[in-house]
């Protein structure tokens, strides 16, 4: 499943590269997350809980591995999620550009989906991930338009 | 003796109990003391496994056992390859059968990892989530082509590669063919995976009486005979310790033939070690990747046709998915590679097949079992062909047909049976002409179609032929027994999943011994009544088991006869055998009933003579020298929208032939049945694969079966052309449905769309059809 | 959390009273099955779709794997062990006899259960509603043709027998 | 495929079942018609630790007349209404539209009122409810406030409901004369989740001209949609065929529609110009002759 997508940030693209590996910005912004730790430079571990309508939130256990970094203009993820309902896992590239004052992200994330999940609930896999790129990514801007401000 | 049962439409004597709730099936056995098993099964298609640590499941409350392939032991063996490859020159072929539990590799979504028993289903599904499995993902093989090449992941690295195997059949001389055909059709053609989908899913309960040293083993199997041997060997009993039953199935397809999954191995063996009995009943989730499936074929293939349309000769190159495993050897790309040629005469023939492993569930045969591939591939280029050639699709076919006087015919190739391939007998061209006259053909082209395109509707006819290779051996047989109550018992070793056996060979029996169906109780598919043969598939019950009963009843026949002539104080030839006993003619009261000599064939003290055998009971095998060739045509006219892409069948007809007919009810069912199965493999039925391997569709939401608003009632017309290879003269039609339905409709929706798109694929969907007239419009 | 263990249900089958305790996971489906022994409500999905379950509550077609069997307490449910009575059979059970409506026969009691009431709704159906009516149910065998075919000869039956039973 | 451990609670009245609802919190899960609810328990997918079976809240059942329209219990089975006639009458779009949900099996348990709070986007009622510009009840302990269809679905299987509170009842406001009504919709099979759905309801004015057109649909969004550029495009123009297919073209703007492995987002695309155009031509025609 390929999600890929823009978006401008009212922001240098500094202190959007700074919000966007932030663990704490992470664990705020990304849908669900509940715990997000950087256990290394270029490493982040911690806990999800997703849960759509009448499916109960479920606990996934989530890694991410930064690779090519390259600062502040791009850097891919490696994405691993585990958890009793199935498994997310794929890459994420975001590359981002000066655009005025404000900054451009380009994303695209070639996801994987896994288990029961995939396997009794295919129908809703393109909207649930249009939902959160979309949650994520309101709250990421909401998140750097904080911080500019503060 | 003459036939008075043999074709008549005899009520199915098995109904009542199937009606009221009453009829046992797996799921039905209830013993005391029963614990209930649930399998962990794998989330990845390919990985290595790195652990499964059940320790929190093995302390849930309620939970006996839990089992992963460390705790096998020596039990833990890979399944028997069932069907070994076929004495064919320059053949190449990979044994990987499947595994009860998954060790250090996982190798299809939903192998089985670990193996809970607890005192309900509830409780162990609960010791389930318990468990926490480490698997690192390797690459999932899933591209038949991109599987072969250099680098790929690989399934079996014993193996080194995923050729599971390679083999090329061939007649005549196809490039000499080619170089002086007028026209050469080349294309590639797809055709996708299907589930069987039986309504029943499997189930398997075992009960071990330490005191008899007996197991008991109720079975959802097509073939209880050869499980029974096969438990009675990995457990270390003798063949009479084992009691396997195949009670009522709701449903088989074909996936319950396939012998020793690892549930099968592993439930008789749970029961023995707790000394309790266990139920595992799969459930639907489980059944989509548990049991195994069909039908992923990529074929590139080229018809040489001279400017008549005269087939000079065919050439296919394709690939077929195996799957994780492949117990089932070759048998479906060998259907593939011989039904292709149909009702045809093909004087040059190239075929070679390579069949891959992928990380997909197990592929076995399915309702067809390769038929359809062959059929689609060859009707497709039939079509091309006429189209390119100017001609008339039905003429193009006509031209082709082997004629009545061509048998039998020898296609020089093998079939699946290791048989050469001969066809039989078959009158092909006045099957089509039945099809042509019975869909009025000439009127819908000429008349019906130019009007309705006139009026804006998209109506498209199709019309193909095809060959169904039946009634194989080795063999089945069946005992006869006439009971001192009067009743005749017949035992068989098939199982019977719906097919009407149990009044199909009562009607057999009847005839012979001049008595009424009702009177007969046929019993099939438990070992205990009958411990010789293989099982129910390859359309052969009515022929193989069919002929069985019916020379038992013979010399059931012979013994009644001898004996009655010995009472009666008459010659054999002046008895008359009717309504359940024996008369002399002309002379109706010198009689007895058939129960009265069978008391009198148990023969008390004084009464027994050299060579006295007791009992007015016989048994009887049935092995035919080679398969048979059913035949047949299905014409349909549909009706597509071409702005939602939704395509509606308005008529259906079917003609086919299946040598005698013992029960034209029962043939038209499975027929009616059959069609519907196509109808769904072509138009509402695929399974639908991530390229990680995940299955994406493993429930009926989203799987879709077709339903009495999508399959419409199917117009019947029989010819019958008996079978010489057998003395009933009948040829299987278990299949026939299901095998050229695809064909017709891709011929139908083309047709329909004049021109407009290429069908080479099945399934199409409503999107599918859209994308094609998206490409075709550009 | 705590588990609840089982809850009394009292409820009405196939005319007579039930008593039991059940979990109150305990789907209907399993309750019938395998704590009264009915064992002719069959599961082929236990998702809703098949229709292999379906059994009447209050009179009602419903999928039995969809319920819980503590939601049973205090209604009425029929199966299809009901249905034939004093050893006759029901007309539908007649008609699916005589023109060949089952092969392996699992799916029939649900497609009988469904039928039952939709027979009362629709005395004289046509073959479209009849066909609308049997969407619910799956079948793998038949290709619903005979199906089709008994549900009109039971409607015929039932209604030439339907002045008859008035009179009496 | 069987559910994990629930407490289970029957509440016998509404002040009951909201007690329960706010005592258990988050833990809860109302259980009505259950037919969509039950699968996912039956797949694990959902695991309530608390069910609250509202099939013995004899009050949440029942269709009355509402200030000219109608209210429908949030218990009432679908069943009850597609036999309705007092139903048929007052809302004609619903009653065309229900047999469009699943079975009959399916709808004589399910309700009315548990298919607006799943808020499934590929359900038919809720559309229905956002064309037919309907009122949701909601009540918790102490209070009750309407909230209108369009507001009340807020997102992807998302409510406005809080916490605590219940979905009692909805209301179907009367319809303006000279209006017309269509349901169309493509699925793979009878009864299953629709590739795309179109509710609509349109009025015309004396001289015969769109005075307004609502047009909702399913599975294309996260919800139901409404298709506000269709209704503009519509808005004063004469009903004539050219004039509804080019504002069914419209409706493009209006959806986002997912791809799954039954319909791409391309075709589902396709489907809503076409059933729109349909469901608009047959809406347009009624409300002609009424």
């Amino acid at each position: 499943m390929i999600v890929e997508g823009d978006y401008t940030f009212a922001g240098t693209r500094e202190a959007v590269w700074e919000a966007l590996l932030d663990p704490e910005v992470i664990a705020h912004t990304m849908p669900g997350t509940q715990e997000m730790v950087r256990v290394a430079p270029d490493r982040y571990e911690g806990r999800m809980r997703v849960g759509v309508g009448a499916i109960t939130a479920a606990e996934f256990q989530l890694a991410v591995q930064l690779v090519d970094v390259v600062p502040p203009e791009r850097y891919t993820m490696e994405i691993d999620g585990r958890g009793r309902f199935g498994f997310t896992r794929g890459t994420a590239t975001v590359n981002l550009s000066p655009d005025g004052a404000g900054t451009v992200m380009r994303f695209r994330a070639d996801m994987q989906v896994g288990g029961k999940i995939a396997a009794v609930g295919q129908r809703l896999l393109d909207s649930v991930s249009k939902m959160m790129t979309k949650q994520g990514l309101e709250a990421l801007a909401a998140e750097v338009k904080r911080r500019l401000a503060g | 003796m003459s036939p008075r049962w043999l074709g008549e439409r005899v009520p199915r004597l098995e109904d009542t109990k199937l009606l009221t709730g009453r009829a046992l099936f797996t799921d039905d056995v209830d013993l005391p003391g029963m614990l209930h098993a649930a399998f962990l099964r794998s989330d990845e298609a390919h990985g290595v496994l790195r652990g499964v640590d059940v320790a929190a499941a093995r302390a849930r409350p309620g939970v006996v056992a839990v089992w992963t392939a460390a705790d096998l032991g020596d039990y833990w063996k890979p399944g028997p390859l069932l069907v070994p490859p076929p004495p064919i020159a320059g053949i190449v072929f990979n044994a990987a059968t499947q595994v009860p539990l998954a060790r250090e590799k996982v190798r299809h979504v939903g192998e089985p990892l670990a193996l809970v028993v607890a005192e309900s289903r509830y409780l162990a599904e609960d010791a389930l989530d318990d468990i926490v499995v480490d698997i690192e993902p390797l690459p999932a093989v899933m591209d038949l082509e991109a599987a072969l090449a250099p680098g790929a992941a690989v399934v079996h690295d014993e193996l080194g590669g995923n050729l599971a195997a390679r083999a090329r059949q061939t007649k005549g001389d196809w490039a000499a063919a080619r170089a002086r055909a007028h026209a050469v059709i080349a294309r590639r053609f797809r055709y996708d995976r299907g589930a069987a989908a039986a309504i029943e899913n499997r189930g398997v309960v075992a009960a071990w009486d330490a005191r008899s040293e007996e197991l008991t083993v109720w079975d959802t199997t097509q073939a209880p005979i050869p499980i029974r041997n096969g438990l009675a060997g990995m457990l270390g009993l003798g063949q009479s310790q084992v009691r396997v039953v195949a009670p009522f199935i709701g449903g088989g397809f074909g996936p319950k033939i396939m012998m020793f999954y690892p549930e099968e191995v592993l439930i008789p063996w749970a029961a023995m070690r707790l000394g309790r009995p266990v139920k595992w009943i799969e459930d639907r989730r489980e059944n989509f990747y548990a049991t195994t499936q069909e039908r992923l074929q990529i074929h590139d293939a080229e018809l040489a046709v001279a400017k008549d349309g005269t087939i000079l000769g065919v050439r296919d190159r394709f690939l077929s998915d195996t799957g994780a495993y492949d117990p089932y050897g070759l048998t479906i790309p060998i259907n593939s590679q011989c039904t292709l040629l149909g009702p045809y005469a093909v004087p040059n023939y190239d075929s070679e097949f390579t069949v891959v492993f992928t990380n997909r569930p197990i592929v076995t045969p399915v309702r067809g079992a390769g038929r359809q591939h062959g059929v689609f591939v060859m009707e497709r280029l039939l079509d091309l062909a006429a189209r390119e050639l100017g001609m008339d699709r039905v003429e193009i076919r006509r031209r082709n047909f082997l004629p009545p006087d061509a048998f039998p015919h020898d296609h020089q190739i093998l079939f699946q049976d290791f048989r050469p391939l001969v066809y039989d007998s078959g009158r092909y061209a006045e099957a089509m002409d039945q099809a042509v006259a019975a869909i009025d053909y000439e009127r819908f082209v000429r008349v019906e179609q130019p009007k309705l395109r006139a009026a804006g509707r998209r109506v498209g006819l199709g019309i193909v032929s095809y060959i169904e290779g039946t009634g194989i051996g080795p063999y089945e047989g069946a005992r006869v027994t006439i009971e001192p109550s009067g009743t005749v018992r017949v035992a068989t070793g098939v199982g019977t999943q719906g097919q009407g056996h149990f009044t199909t060979f009562a009607q057999l029996v009847s005839d012979v011994l001049g008595m009424d169906p009702s009177k007969v109780q046929v019993i099939t598919g438990d070992t205990r009544e009958f411990g010789w043969g293989t099982g129910t598939f390859a359309s052969r019950g009515a022929v193989v088991a069919g002929n069985a009963v019916h020379e038992a009843a013979i010399r059931v026949r012979k013994k009644v006869l001898a004996l009655a002539g010995a009472v009666l104080d008459a010659k054999e030839d002046a008895l008359v055998l009717e309504c359940g006993s024996v008369h002399v003619k002309g002379a109706p009261e010198r009689a007895i009933r058939l129960g009265d000599l069978a008391v009198k064939a148990n023969p008390l003290r004084g009464g027994v003579t050299p060579g006295t055998e007791p009992g007015l009971e016989a048994t009887a095998y049935f092995g035919p020298d080679r398969g048979n060739a059913a035949n047949g045509v299905h014409a349909l006219i549909v009706e597509v929208d071409a702005e939602t892409c939704e395509v509606r069948i308005l008529r259906y007809v079917v003609v086919h032939d299946c040598g005698t007919v013992i029960n034209p009810t029962v043939v038209e069912g499975q027929v009616q049945g059959g069609v519907a199965m196509g109808i769904g493999n072509a138009f509402y039925e695929q399974l639908v694969w991530g390229e990680n391997g995940q299955l994406m569709n493993a429930s009926f939401m989203d799987y879709l079966l077709p339903t009495a608003l999508d399959v419409p009632a199917v117009e019947m017309r029989h010819t019958v052309t008996p079978s010489p290879l057998n003395p009933l003269g009948a040829k299987g039609v278990g299949e026939a449905g299901a095998i050229p339905a695809a064909a017709a409709f891709a011929q139908a929706v083309e047709d329909a769309l004049q021109g407009g798109i290429e069908v080479l694929e099945m399934p199409l969907s409503p999107n599918r059809l859209f994308e094609l007239m998206q490409d075709g419009a550009a | 959390m705590t588990v609840q263990q089982g809850l009394a249900v009292s409820l009405t089958v196939n005319g007579s009273k039930v008593e039991r305790t059940a979990e109150p996971r305990l789907l209907l489906s399993d309750f019938l099955r395998h704590e009264l022994g009915l064992g002719g409500t069959h599961v082929g999905c236990e998702h809703g779709v098949c229709g292999a379950c379906t059994v009447l509550l209050d009179g009602e077609a419903v999928r039995s794997c969809l319920l819980f069997a503590v939601q049973a307490d205090g209604h009425a449910v029929e199966t299809v062990e009901g249905l034939a009575a004093n050893g006759d059979l029901h007309p539908l059970q007649a008609a699916f006899h005589e023109t060949h409506a089952l092969q392996c026969g699992f799916c029939t009691p649900g497609f009988l259960m469904t039928l039952v009431p939709f027979l009362r709704e629709h005395p004289s159906p046509s073959e479209t509603a009849i066909r609308e009516a049997l969407s619910g149910n799956l079948c793998r065998c038949t290709g619903y043709k005979n199906i089709v075919d008994a549900v009109a000869l039971a409607a015929r039956r039932l209604a030439s027998d339907a002045p008859a039973a008035a009179r009496a | 495929m069987k559910p994990a451990a629930f407490e289970y609670l029957r509440p016998g009245s509404v002040d009951e079942a909201l007690e329960l609802l706010e005592r258990h919190g988050a833990d809860a899960k109302p259980l009505a018609g259950g037919q969509s609810l039950v699968p996912a328990m039956n797949f694990r997918l959902a695991q309530p630790a608390v069910l609250v079976d509202l099939n013995g809240v004899a009050d949440l059942a029942g269709i009355a007349a509402a200030d000219g329209g109608l209210r429908i219990g949030a218990m009432t089975r679908q069943r009850a209404v597609e036999r309705s006639a007092f139903a048929a009458e007052r809302a004609p779009l619903l009653a065309e539209t229900l047999p469009f949900i699943a079975h009959p099996q399916i709808r004589n348990r399910g309700t009315v009122g548990g298919s607006l709070a799943h808020a499934d986007p590929a359900a038919e009622l809720p559309a229905v409810m956002v064309a037919a510009q309907a009122r949701l009840l909601l009540r918790r302990r102490g209070g009750e406030r309407r909230v209108e269809a369009e507001r009340f679905f807020t997102g992807l299987f998302a409510t406005a409901l809080e916490p605590g509170e219940l979905l009692t009842a909805v209301e179907l406001p009367a319809m303006a004369p000279r209006t017309g009504w269509a349901f169309a919709e493509v699925s793979r099979r009878h009864g299953d989740y629709a590739l795309v759905g179109v509710a609509c309801l349109v009025t015309l004015d004396g001289r015969g001209r769109c005075a307004s057109a609502r047009v909702a649909l399913l599975s294309v969004g996260e919800g139901p949609v409404l298709a506000p550029s269709v209704a503009a495009a519509l808005a004063g123009a004469a009903p004539t065929p050219e004039a509804v297919r080019a504002a069914a073209e419209e409706v493009d703007a209006d959806v986002d529609p997912p791809s799954d492995i039954h319909a791409s987002a391309a075709y589902r695309r396709r489907l809503a110009r076409v059933l729109t155009r349909r469901a608009l031509t047959r809406a347009f025609d009624r409300a002609a002759s009424r």
